[in-house]
């Protein structure tokens, strides 16, 4: 009976939203009404507007950058849910459960090699994240995946000396009030037209350039990973 | 009809929304629901990239000389989707953290026998 | 006098970035003075902000160095910054009312984050309300979401597990049909700002006839889940019973508001009156508000629950303002937003009050709450107030939106409204009554009692106070507000 | 490729097994990636192999993993 009312369910709404799309507009096509004079804009101005050779970097970050602070703080309301749902209160049990910590010599060899070229990859996506494919979001996962890597291989106690929790809520608070700071300053200059000191965009296509674009992804990318580290550790065991 | 095979990644995009729409309405295992939201978000995140393609167009990021307007497809959903991505996977997370504490303190990841509880 | 244009935002900022702030101090007693400090600071702004619109009418705000259609933008208009001092304001009394209380219902190691979640709720919202972009509604749709459902689950039971999930799950579908619906407009327009989606629309509605109303449609069930609209409001009554008293107070009177203001401004802004007319949608909001009117206090009648009986008495009180949304004149709207504002003081004064009164005598369902009225006769005084204005007796905010909601609907020439509305008020008395009634006149339960026993310290019901107080005026000015709502409506 | 997506829907659906719906859930993310590469969105493509592929399925098998645990 179920199936038969969830499979009912699913082909209505489908056909009723078919209905729409068959009108929308074709494919691919030049003249879409998506494809704007505010796409045309984005694409002939970004470079020069916001230093970025990536449009979508620079639409992320400069013209829609209001979306992407909120955004964060979407990443930073969730990491605080789960901390708040997942946290064991220290001492509450013994702490001696055991725990497996891998004891393959090759793995941690091999591992001490790895691990930091995934990390050299992303900072590296981070930084030219206004010059290729890629920014802050992508990169900070990777690095927060490099960070679990490290988790998984020398287990608990390691990291927990590496990067304790105090510290890690320290820097994560810490870079998304700066993000709201300096982005801040940058809405209301701009939204009351003033003319206050804004960074200069440099040459497009250094790494050095773009204005808030760098700091900008660094910090998201900080962001990201420790979100990314506190998601894994909270799920594994709840103690962090 | 002709609507539906010009537009076919979107025609897919919806039947890929509805599929994750009915799984996340109607299934019982909380796990297969949050499934089923992640493939409803990613199809809408399908529909807005499809609309934003424009057939023989580069991908929006500027390599040596700027082609001009006509070279480069609409950057603006990318830009959108890259937001919802990361929404998406915050909404994830809440919820299986959810589904973790809930089977804590039920014992199943069932919903309805979940519901059944409250008789008791 | 130009930077005064830039408060709304400074007001989200103040908000989100003292939030993040409050994981890093150790003592809740400074969090607590933080929220305190931000949340009034977020009130002056608002209450210049709003005396600066209505000396100088309403204004488009940009965000960052970009105009409007590359850029986002906030729309301040009379209503946006009345909301905006509304919202601010009853959160202050909220917060104000649960640092007494809030140690008694959640752990101590939460409560620093559990005043976080409320600043970025609010902030969330009042972005909600502000914001003229789509998409950035979206996000902060999605933030509110998340903040709230964080909010009912800081409690850590069993029940408010289930009640977040069958919320979040709901919300999750909201806000998925809704993400659909601002793809269906971007594929048919191009834009993202609710203005120049509106001029393009005008223009190409007649080629896409069911992809337009497919989208209102989208609109309409997406909000309406987060908003509890009739058939969808099954979510509601666990999750805001269940939620700590400051939170319930916080989910039912603002952010179901700010998702229903929001579906106001798409509506009306987005689409606008000619395409509404063009597909009549606005009945079939109508007929829902009406229902949900009557249903929400049939409901209300048989449940045991205290908490749960104004939890449906909030589905009955939304179904006011969907069927002032669905009379779709001005007038109609405009009392809708009246509504809110009278609803959104009147409920939370309400829900602060049972929290109290469960909170002092441990007891929830109705049966024990006979002769409350001895040990707490304040509180119940106060309580007898709020309710009169939800059943609607004159003077009182309940009243005069029930008055204007029948003129409107005579307006309208559908008399049928008025026996709704008369019907629904009756019901509304059927279970506010016997709370009062048994309350102070139980006798049966009032052996035993003695009198003030158990009521609350003065200062710390003061909050209440001006909650009640606030709703009285917003009763004696309504002229003037409702003038005021339909000059910014224009 | 679009085919293949339903398809992989569907089996999510189907599938009683809890660990293999996740994995056809990875899958069905992979494809994705591969379809908006092919859709010229290369950002997007690297965010939804990293946060897709990636982080979600691990925090789904860390989810499962604990439900398990809990059975035991």
């Amino acid at each position: 009976m179920r199936k038969f009312l969830s499979i009912g369910i699913t082909t209505t709404l489908i056909i009723i939203l078919l209905m729409g799309v068959n009108e929308l507009p074709t494919f691919g096509e030049y003249d879409n009404p998506a494809n704007n004079e505010v796409a045309h804009y984005y694409i002939e101005k970004a470079t020069e507007d916001t230093g970025a050779m990536n449009i979508v970097t620079g639409i992320i970050l400069d013209y829609r950058a209001f979306d992407t602070f909120v955004e964060s703080s979407v990443l930073f309301t969730a990491s605080i849910i789960v901390l708040l749902l997942l946290k064991k209160e220290k001492n509450s049990q013994d702490t001696e459960i055991d725990e497996t910590i891998i004891q393959s010599t090759i793995l941690k060899e091999v591992s001490k090699v790895i691990i930091p070229c995934i990390q050299i990859f992303g900072a590296y996506i981070i930084f030219y994240g206004h010059l290729s494919p890629g920014g802050g979001f992508a990169g900070g996962t990777i690095i927060g995946t490099s960070l679990i890597l490290y988790r998984i291989i020398y287990g608990k106690k390691f990291t927990d000396k590496l990067l304790p929790y105090s510290r890690l809520i320290r820097y994560l608070c810490g870079s998304i009030m700066f993000y709201g700071l300096l982005k801040g300053y940058s809405f209301i200059t701009g939204g009351n037209h003033l003319a206050l000191p804004q960074p200069s965009l440099g040459t497009p296509g250094n790494i050095l350039s773009g204005g808030f674009l760098l700091p900008l992804n660094i910090l998201v990318g900080l962001i990201v990973a420790i979100t990314i580290y506190f998601f894994f550790t909270l799920f594994d065991g709840g103690e962090i | 009809m002709e609507g539906l095979i010009n537009n076919y990644y979107e025609t897919g995009a919806i039947i890929l929304f509805g599929i994750g729409f009915a799984i996340l309405l109607l299934h019982n295992n909380l796990i297969k629901k949050i499934i089923g939201m992640n493939i409803m978000d990613t199809a809408i995140f399908l529909f807005f990239i499809a609309k934003g393609y424009i057939i023989g167009r580069d991908a929006p990021i500027i390599i040596g000389a700027h082609k001009g307007v006509h070279g480069y497809i609409n950057p603006l959903p990318s830009a959108l989707m890259l937001t919802g991505i990361v929404v998406a996977v915050s909404t994830t997370a809440f919820a299986l953290a959810l589904t973790v504490k809930l089977y804590d303190g039920y014992g199943t990841i069932e919903v309805d026998e979940i519901i059944k509880m409250r008789s008791d | 006098m130009k930077s005064i244009e830039s408060f709304p935002l400074i007001i989200i900022l103040i908000l989100f970035v003292s939030a993040f702030s409050m994981p890093l101090i150790k003592k809740i007693k400074i969090v607590k003075g933080i929220s305190l400090v931000s949340m009034s600071l977020a009130m002056i702004l608002a209450l210049i902000n709003l005396i600066y619109v209505i000396d100088k009418g309403g204004y488009l705000y940009r965000i960052g160095h970009f105009n409007a259609p590359y850029g986002i933008e906030f729309r301040i208009g009379i209503i946006e910054a009345m909301m905006g001092l509304l919202f601010t304001f009853v959160v202050l009394m909220i917060i104000w009312y649960s640092i007494y209380s809030i140690d008694k219902e959640i752990k101590q190691s939460k409560i620093a984050l559990y005043y976080l979640l409320i600043n970025i709720l609010i902030g969330s919202l009042l972005g909600v309300v502000y914001s003229n972009d789509l998409f950035n509604c979206f996000v902060f749709i999605e933030v509110g979401t998340l903040a709230s459902c964080g909010t009912i689950i800081v409690k850590d039971k069993k029940e408010n597990m289930k009640a977040t999930m069958k919320y979040l799950i709901m919300s999750c579908l909201g806000s998925g049909l809704v993400l659909m619906g601002i793809a269906y407009l971007y594929s048919m327009t191009g834009h993202l700002n609710m203005s120049y989606i509106h001029e393009e629309l005008i223009n190409c509605y007649l080629n896409y006839p069911n992809a337009v109303l497919i989208a209102i449609g989208l609109f309409i069930i997406g909000l309406g889940v987060k908003s509890a609209m009739f058939p969808l409001h099954n979510w509601l009554p666990d999750a805001h019973s269940s939620a700590p008293t400051s939170s319930s107070a916080i989910l039912s009177s603002l952010v179901l508001k700010a998702f229903v203001l929001l579906l106001i401004k798409i509506l009306y802004r987005v689409f606008g009156m000619e395409i509404l007319e063009y597909y009549s949608v606005l009945n079939i909001i109508l007929i829902l508000g009406g229902l949900g009117m009557i249903f929400g206090s049939v409901f209300a009648i048989y449940q045991k629950n205290i908490k749960r009986v104004i939890a449906y008495s909030t589905v009955a009180q939304m179904g006011y303002i969907f069927l002032g949304i669905g009379i779709g004149s001005n007038l109609g709207v405009s009392i809708a937003i009246f509504h809110i504002i009278g609803h959104a003081v009147t409920k939370s004064a309400l829900f602060l009050l049972v929290g109290a009164m469960i909170e002092q005598t441990g007891q929830k369902s109705l049966e024990h709450l006979k002769g409350v009225g001895k040990e707490m006769p304040l509180t119940l005084g106060l309580f007898t107030i709020c309710s009169l204005s939800m059943i609607g007796i004159p003077i009182l905010p309940g009243f005069i939106s029930k008055w204007h909601l029948s003129l409107a609907s005579i307006e309208a020439g559908n008399t049928v409204l008025i026996g709704v509305i008369l019907l629904s008020s009756l019901l509304n008395a059927v279970y506010y009554f016997p709370i009062v009634i048994n309350g102070f006149f139980g006798e049966e339960n009032l052996k035993g009692k003695v009198y003030k026993s158990k009521s609350k310290p003065l200062k710390e019901l003061m909050p209440v106070i001006f909650l009640v107080v606030s709703m009285v005026y917003v009763g004696l000015e309504s002229k003037g507000i409702i003038n005021l709502i339909s000059l910014g409506f224009e | 490729m679009l085919m293949f997506l339903i398809g992989a829907s569907v089996a999510v659906s189907t599938i009683k097994s809890l660990l293999g719906a996740i994995i056809v859930f990875m899958v069905y993310s992979l494809i994705m990636t591969i379809l908006w590469q092919q859709l010229n969105a290369p950002d997007l493509a690297i965010t939804e192999a990293a946060v897709g592929a990636g982080i979600t399925t691990i925090l789904f098998i860390l989810t499962l993993k604990r439900i398990k645990g809990v059975r035991k």
